[in-house]
């Protein structure tokens, strides 16, 4: 489809829906208040908008439709199609109904709470946060009030990993710490004695994921643990790649104070082009009472909700993003502690296969000889040296073949990275197509650099010019403001 | 038997795998985790449903001790509402393509890209404003941001925020200011709106919300942001996008920033799940710099006239900084800005002020409905959208009367008051029901 | 998509769904009762299925995807997502459920009946079958059992016109009858001099339509039905076209004594790749014994369910089709009587717009000079002289373009047929675009026939070789087939 | 107001057509119709509910107006059975691209031909033929059509047809069959299998069903096929296809024709709109010729290697020769078939299998646990597949008795015979639910 702008589609006079009348007198509005000029949407007919957007839809990828094997970090797995169901079963609930009538949606926020507390090792959970970004400023709220209670709180530094996450490090600046990013040594692990240098008596915690983005497990990170917990920090695991590990391994067993899950990750609600996601935080009993509230509570009969003594408040509005909660309960539910197990090691198997194939492709590799997980960040350096040709030109390129890959966060500390992460959810023969194609595309830059730095060739749009993106004078985050500098002639910046 | 959700659980795939790779088992793979960290024993676990059918037995006795507000007549508002949501809305949505897919770059997923790029773009018109960002997590964060953004912009760390404001998200902007700015709060006049206010040049930004948490519109937009701008701070304004095709927005009596909660717009209540901030600003640099989140931009390509998409000024955000960026940015509410699209694109102008006009009509007649029947009306002589407050001798009692009857009657602020929502799914007959079955529970 | 057949993504010991387990003692079957062999179905997990045929959907178009207005006869439109929700809150319910539990959807039978009865001037209306052709169908054994009941089962001739849907003829031959049809005379209109020479005392009845597929409407329509109630036949009204004369004109008023119309036409039910659809027959007094059983009954305060005296039997199991049936209801609801004017007013309005478009294309013409109602058969007999280019060719070029077109039903006494249908649903713009893609591929047909020819360039699959369609020695209707002919070697006819 | 479903309905577009027309008016397009057949009034309809939401309204007070097989345990079947349907299946219909999709040719609807040739090619595998039609409106249809196929083969009139069957299906085949064809009904046994049958030379087929009404698996397959065969005559099976993977396919007993529903594959029952016929032959040209319901085959394209589709011997049907075609053809029940194919690929052998065994044993132990609870069962020593008769003093009483419960006990087949249907849905614990039941209510 070579689809317009929507305001393109615009005819006056036209209407997608109509709107229940006022069948009550009118009020009347003082000037100033009352709207002057009508905005400037799009006047369509139901079938038109329904239409634009199809299109759009047919535009666009997803884990349904393609081999989503190329968004590392991400965990792109299937979402049960029959969990949408049931997500949608809560659509019209509102969130502030008196308890009595939400009783069912409050056993599940309970069931999976106790569920993650068990996958976890940890006490009690949250599931209020929005997405894990969210969950990980939940536990950095939570610490800093647990410092600030105990009377630390002078505590004001927050170590990290640069191949955690980069929320680990902008939420801990959001909330007001100096945050210690420790590289990796030699063999791929964050550098132990860089830790041990910068804890101290300023330390607050640390925030690591394990396995980091490389898909690394770092077998010493109970040391990690015990390094922060010697200078009285805590320790906070971002489990955002938990995806391998579920049920081989714990954060409680590992010593960790605090914990989070990303909900559409691990336990597959669905993306939604970002969001709605959902994050979950676990904590050790220390922690309990400054728990985002309201959590629940069971008395043995009748669910209710309640406000932990000490919380920090409202990470988000209401409880939790219910819609996902109901999801995750059912894919554990589907799955059971076997399933969750073989979710962990198919994961696992599917990840080495995938990285075998990788390998054999002359011009990947995957920096450190070590073993992975759930996922790689491989490097096309020596392409790029031979070619120079880009990964992110190979990962525009492999797009005309119905496959995309995520490169990787900044900074590109692995060079000319692509991080792939296979999940479960794919078979073999998807396994090899992907590493087909990788292949295909890297013979392509050998041969012709130049067609492959043009790509795309087979998607809706051509290689587009970013560097009006950049530049203050020609950018146009809203169609207004491209109209106004790029088709009314005036050009002048607002 | 081999999950459905797990094609390479099956036994022969997993064998052919190993060999392939040339290892022994899949325990070889996590040879890296020391033992005394394994688990050695089953996770505690439910028994699974594996068959579906079992599965949607199980689901549907939990999810059937509900009630939700299409089985009782529901008042209930306070930051999630219940409007009409246009089943293209769903239908879209909906789409695998759209559900499932997640950051794909501006080629393979350009579907993602326009649409987000034409509802920033349709929230643009509807606010008067050129920057609107890919929608945040919920309009608590949306105000969040915003001050912070007032405070970087400014260098300042006061800001002056209406106590008009759901104690929820007061409690969030402590939370979230908290380490290094001040909140002050603004008192409410008698008449509902921001009462008179005093600024210093300390101050980053003053913080209104219209219509605010008793659903009263304030009035002085104007005067508070030339009081503002005298200051040398911003007036920035937490607006529910559905007013506006009937109210002002608030560029259009200056506000530096606007932010708020698109839920409204074409999106279910979700038991809450269904909240999305915006962030709008003019188009002005240092506060076009100051945006954590995410902005689509439209460009060329290689191809003249075709457009394409892609991010906007991305080295402001922490994926590309880290620590050094502005505050963080990660998956948020994607698709309920997608669907907010659909939902501007469907109603059009006249839509929108249509359904502004009967929310104004409807929620002056309920709130004359309750006074007849016997509550106090509070702020009853200022304009109100949607909510208003009411007094009785115990809201408690009252919504259980209520309750018995199917109707959820409000929201409680306190002991004695009472939010009541009144939106354009409300008839006038409903109403009705409402004042009956007050009058006869008062 | 380069998508496989599905028996090619079969992995053995994979499944996509798990099945509740006994949990009772089985049951012991004799040999020869018992399945011996599994059947060879596909094995795969959920994703891959659900992939699959998410990719076969996009490689299909649809009134919701393209401007199609080329499915002429058919009447596409927009069927509203609205009712489709509706449509869905009929899933589970059971036909034969007590009347007591099913008291809304037999008043939505009920309401939508009167409504048709209004919209036809008919008395009663059964909303039993299944689409239109099966209504017809009804029709002719409603026909035939009047006929028998009144001792006039001798009468065993059908009349109809060659314009009128294949099903007319050819249900009436199912029933029995033989079947004489009339030809267009030189103006376009079935020809009242050869009714006259065809009615007798054989005749059971006329099975007309107006307008004809050609979109002209027969202005001598009542002389048309008094010529057969004069020797004593029925006249019935085959109302697939009614969608330009909806509260314009009647089919009662004309003196027609049944008519049917196809719900999924004219009244908005979705197509569904070709059904489920549904038809509703309207009787006069004189037939209502005679309906299909059972009908809705409504006493003043409940509704129930009863069969007609001399009732024909059954057309179809149970009810109806009731999901259709109530987004038909709902569609009506929607608009009301005003509504419905416009719907034919813009209908026809667009249909003589799009005329006037297409006529401006060299080589297109639409034979008889006559005024159109809501479509027209029009001709590239011009164009397909000059180039050698048939109009399915024509055809399956501009489906490059992101549109199609249906020729007509055989025979093609129109030649070169291609038969366009704007419905109220598409704007000006579409109706343009449409017409602008025509007149590119006719242009392309004159400048470059075999690349016309050619055509598709830009679809999945490329040109079908149909000569193995029709040899029974290498027709495939099956996979199982396909893989005995040709690909076992074996080459054998079973 | 401009309607959302009409966009040209919008005065300027209209206006702005006409004048490109050269016309005045619309009416000028209905110059042919002529004055005294004008409606001069307006339709006497309800009042419209333009406003979707009104619509919505009004469509849920009318459909909260019923109760639902899942707000009810129902135990009823007689043709539309309440099988799980995977949510993939819904998926997959209700996609616009397939929902909203009719005709188009092999290119542009390349999807819906290779999804009906992937059904169909499904169905040929369950049911080891080599034929089979694109779905065909029902069961009934699909009987009636593979009888007067059998006819048209053999050139004969009249068919024995097992009075094992249900009442209104034998109506639509009398109605069907009636102008040209004889039907002769074969008994019952005690067993409650077909009885013993004689033929003669005149006998187009035999036809019998398995399950039948009874729920009765007919064991006599291969014996009542020879002797068909043995007066010249074809053997027409009406199976449930969902029995098939336990159940051998009538072609391994040598049928002719194998005909059915549909609908147990992946469709909800829908108030009986969801129903679809299968008929399947062996690749016999002369029998194939007889098909009316088009055919889709494989067919290579221009590109080797590459599949397309399209029809097998259109000139068969009635769009290609009118009535010298065979019965009629036309819009029939395809989404259904796209469905159940979705089904059977889920499903795959084992899924077919064990949801065949699951039938069996739950069947089995919902006999034993209403005669157990007072019930007389009918055929007891037979084998039964998912349906059963039990003799009770008065059905109707029963069934009120259970209803009061919220139970739909079963169809009633006369006033003292009570037809229960059990499959893969009902739990143990349901079918124990329905015994104390019956055994309270009788």
């Amino acid at each position: 489809w070579d689809e317009p702008i929507i305001f393109e589609l615009s005819h006056p006079g036209r209407r997608g829906v109509a709107v229940p009348a006022p069948d009550a007198p009118p009020v009347e509005l003082p000037e100033g208040v009352r709207r002057e000029n009508p905005p400037a949407l799009p006047e369509m007919s139901q079938l038109h908008v329904l239409r634009h957007y199809l299109r759009l839809s047919q535009e666009n990828l997803g884990v349904d439709l393609n081999i989503d094997v190329g968004q590392g970090t991400c965990t792109m797995k299937y979402s049960p199609k029959v969990n949408d169901t049931f997500a949608n079963a809560v659509a019209e609930l509102h969130p502030l109904q008196h308890e009595d009538t939400v009783q069912g949606v409050l056993e599940i926020y309970w069931r999976l709470e106790r569920m993650l507390a068990e996958i976890s090792g940890m006490s009690r959970v949250s599931l209020q946060p929005g997405s894990g970004s969210a969950a990980i400023y939940a536990n950095i709220a939570m610490i800093r009030a647990y410092h600030a209670a105990r009377g630390e709180g002078h505590r004001d530094q927050v170590i990290t990993t640069m191949f955690s996450h980069p929320s680990n490090a902008a939420c801990a600046k959001t909330a007001g710490y100096e945050v210690i990013t420790l590289m990796p040594d030699a063999d791929g692990y964050p550098d132990i004695e860089a830790l041990r240098a910068a804890v101290g008596p300023r330390t607050a915690a640390l925030m690591i994921t394990n396995p980091e983005d490389t898909g690394i497990f770092n077998p010493r990170i109970r040391e990690f643990v015990e390094l922060v917990h010697g200078v009285g920090g805590l320790a906070c695991y971002d489990q955002a790649n938990a995806n391998g590990i579920l049920g081989i391994t714990r954060a409680r067993d590992a010593g960790f104070d605090l914990c989070h899950f990303n909900l559409h990750k691990t336990f597959s609600t669905p993306h939604a082009c970002g969001g709605p996601a959902a994050g979950a935080c676990g904590v050790a009993p220390e922690l309990e009472p400054f728990l985002p509230g309201p959590v629940v509570s069971f008395d043995g009969e009748r669910y209710g909700l309640e406000t932990p003594e000490r919380s920090v408040g409202k990470i988000r509005p209401f409880l939790g993003v219910t819609p996902n909660i109901v999801r995750a309960y059912a894919w554990i539910m589907a799955l059971g502690a076997e399933g969750l197990r073989e979710v962990a090691e198919t994961a696992v198997l599917n990840n080495n296969y995938l990285m075998h194939q990788i390998l054999q492709i002359p011009g990947a590799s995957a920096p450190w000889d070590k073993r992975r997980v759930e996922q790689v960040r491989y490097s096309w350096r020596e392409l790029a040296e031979e070619t120079g040709v880009h990964s992110e030109e190979i990962g525009v390129r492999a797009a005309d073949f119905g496959v995309h890959y995520w490169t990787s966060h900044h900074p590109y500390l692995v060079p000319e990275p692509f991080t792939l992460e296979p999940t479960e959810s794919y078979s073999r023969e998807d396994l090899d197509e992907y590493a087909a194609i990788l292949a295909h595309v890297a013979e392509e830059a050998r041969r012709d650099p130049e067609f492959v730095k043009g790509a795309p060739y087979n998607q809706t749009i051509h290689k587009i010019d970013p560097t009006a993106l950049d530049d203050p004078k020609r950018w146009a985050p809203t169609w207004r403001a491209y109209v106004r500098k790029h088709l009314s002639g005036s050009g002048s910046e607002g | 038997m081999t999950h459905p959700y797990i094609p390479n659980a099956e036994p022969g795939a997993r064998a052919s795998m190993l060999a392939a790779i040339g290892a022994e088992s899949v325990g070889e793979f996590y040879a890296d985790i020391p033992p005394d960290l394994r688990l050695d024993r089953p996770l505690d676990l439910p028994a699974p449903l594996v068959a579906e059918h079992d599965l949607v037995r199980h689901m549907r006795g939990l999810l059937d001790r509900t009630t939700d507000t299409t089985r009782a007549l529901s008042f209930l508002g306070h930051g999630c509402y219940p409007h009409h949501v246009p089943a293209v809305c769903d239908e879209v949505n909906s789409r695998s393509e759209f559900l499932t897919a997640y950051a794909g770059e501006p080629y393979e997923d350009h579907g993602r890209f326009q649409a987000l790029f034409e509802y920033v773009s349709m929230m643009g018109e509807l606010l008067e404003m050129d920057v609107v960002n890919v929608p945040t997590y919920d309009g608590f964060q949306a105000a969040g941001t915003a001050l912070r953004m007032a405070c970087r912009y400014t260098g300042r760390s006061k800001v002056l925020v209406t106590s008009a404001i759901a104690a929820d998200k007061l409690s969030k902007l402590r939370d979230f200011l908290a380490p290094d700015i001040e909140i002050v709060l603004a008192p409410v006049a008698g008449n509902g709106e921001i009462g008179e206010v005093a600024l210093d040049a300390g101050y980053a930004a003053v913080y209104l919300e219209t219509p605010n948490v008793y659903g009263v519109v304030e009035t002085r937009g104007r005067e508070l942001a030339d009081l503002a701008h005298a200051h040398g701070a911003l007036l920035v304004v937490g607006a529910d996008p559905i007013s506006l095709g009937v109210l002002a927005p608030p560029a259009a009596y200056g506000a530096d920033i606007a932010c708020g909660d698109i839920q409204s717009l074409g999106i279910h209540q979700n038991h809450g799940g269904g909240q999305a901030g915006y962030i709008a600003t003019q188009d002005h640099e240092p506060l076009v710099a100051e945006f954590p989140s995410r902005l689509f931009g439209i460009a060329p390509t290689k191809v003249p006239g075709e457009y394409g998409f892609g991010d906007v000024f991305y080295d402001r955000t922490s994926f590309a900084l880290r620590e050094e960026g502005k505050e963080w940015v990660g998956t948020a509410a994607a698709l309920w800005g997608i669907t907010a699209g659909v939902y501007l694109a469907l109603m059009g102008p006249r839509g929108m002020r249509e359904v502004g006009e009967t929310i104004l009509a409807r929620t002056r007649y309920a709130m004359d409905a309750l006074k007849a029947a016997g509550a106090t009306v509070l702020h009853e002589d200022a304009i109100h959208f949607r909510e208003f407050a009411v007094r009785v001798p115990s809201a408690g009692a009252l919504l259980d009367a209520l309750r018995a009857r199917d109707i959820y009657g409000g929201v409680p602020l306190d002991d004695r008051t009472l939010l009541v929502c009144v939106t354009e799914r409300h008839s006038i007959s409903d109403i009705d029901r409402l004042a009956t079955a007050v009058r006869e529970a008062l």
